[in-house]
């Protein structure tokens, strides 16, 4: 799963994507947040200390949105346009 | 007619005025700009950045020109939205919103830019003579119903 | 500050858009563009005109922009109101409202033209081939709360 | 006084201003036109027909208005600018 990140978190994660594939039990992106807290303490760090978003092939999310079709996650901060 | 820009370069709002003019305009228009502010004045701006995400920010202004231009009935609807290195004062967004009454064009414009504040995958990022900040997201934009 | 104008002459909507960007916009603008409609089509609009009361139509124009500079913390305000016969699909009014936050701009350039709209003393006469009309108040006007 | 009319008004009465020495009995904007619908018929048809509006001194004013210090009195229909 490819996964990408924008503005102020691809500055703390480091990289602008990252290339994962996620055990089976991962299904939804909250499934996903956990298995990243524990795959790197990067994402600990960011999931529980800024806010975000989630979109999954370019639309925004929920947390329990089931993630087993989607290609592309994107992580990023609340966003500030316009 | 729907028309969405992302782009690096300055726009001429001149230009896309006088365009909509020449489209021949029965009724009322509506335009919103939003330029560069220094709200680090003590500081010195010295370059506002933006970064976006290409192809979802292309599908969220499309949506939402799309939705206004249905509630509001529309003849026509401009959203120009910038990226990039922009100085102080330069335009970052240009809203042109058409109706046949004044009503519908100030909402449909109005809808648009709040709904871009909080939906459209856009960051800025302040840079000072002293250091460089991600600009928060503003809570007022939040509370606002779209 | 406030620039008040009524003239004959068509107005450069690019012009006066470029003068206000390089006035140092410091953050939002918002414009309304209002234009000849042709309402009568099946008889076909030739020339729409307009008959002011000079002395009074000023004053209004003043006392409404102060207003709205005051209520909503304006930066910059501009009005054009055009007098004479204008053509289908030309420009009469224009409003441009600057302020530091969006809300106000908007808030503020609606006021006025609904208040302009109930207390300027401007009125419209159609010229279609077969004969000409005067414009009839619109009734919704004067349920908009001012 | 003078008495200047716009627009539609302006047709009817067929002149753009009128000058017209008011009795003293003449207070208010409703005397006013009391007066005017006596003096000629031509305003007895404007005011019992037609919509129109009152500005003393550019001001838009009500029928209890009194015109003592009036210097010019404007007779038009409602406003279709903008």
């Amino acid at each position: 799963m490819k996964i990408i990140f924008f503005a102020k978190i691809r500055e703390i994660i480091g990289k602008e994507e990252e290339n994962i594939a996620f055990p089976e039990n991962v299904r939804t992106v909250n499934d996903m947040l956990s298995f990243l807290k524990e795959y790197n303490k990067i994402y600990y760090n960011v999931f529980e200390n800024y806010d975000f978003l989630i979109a999954c092939d370019e639309e925004l999310v929920d947390m329990d949105y089931n993630i087993s079709k989607t290609k592309e996650i994107a992580i990023f901060p609340p966003v500030t346009g316009g | 007619m729907i028309d969405i820009r992302i782009q690096s370069s300055d726009f001429n709002f001149s230009k896309e005025i006088k365009n909509f003019q020449n489209n021949k305009i029965n009724g009322a228009v509506v335009c919103f700009l939003g330029s560069v502010r220094d709200l680090k004045s003590e500081e010195g701006l010295e370059k506002l950045e933006i970064e976006y995400y290409p192809k979802m920010a292309e599908k969220v202004l499309e949506e939402t020109a799309r939705k206004a231009f249905k509630e509001w009935n529309l003849s026509q609807c401009l959203i120009i939205h910038r990226f990039g290195k922009l100085d102080v004062n330069e335009p970052i967004v240009l809203i042109i919103t058409q109706t046949k009454h004044r009503k519908d064009a100030f909402r449909a414009n109005e809808f648009i830019i709040d709904f871009l504040k909080i939906n459209a995958p856009f960051w800025k990022k302040e840079h000072t003579n002293k250091k460089s900040y991600w600009v928060e997201q503003n809570k007022k934009d939040l509370d606002i119903k779209i």
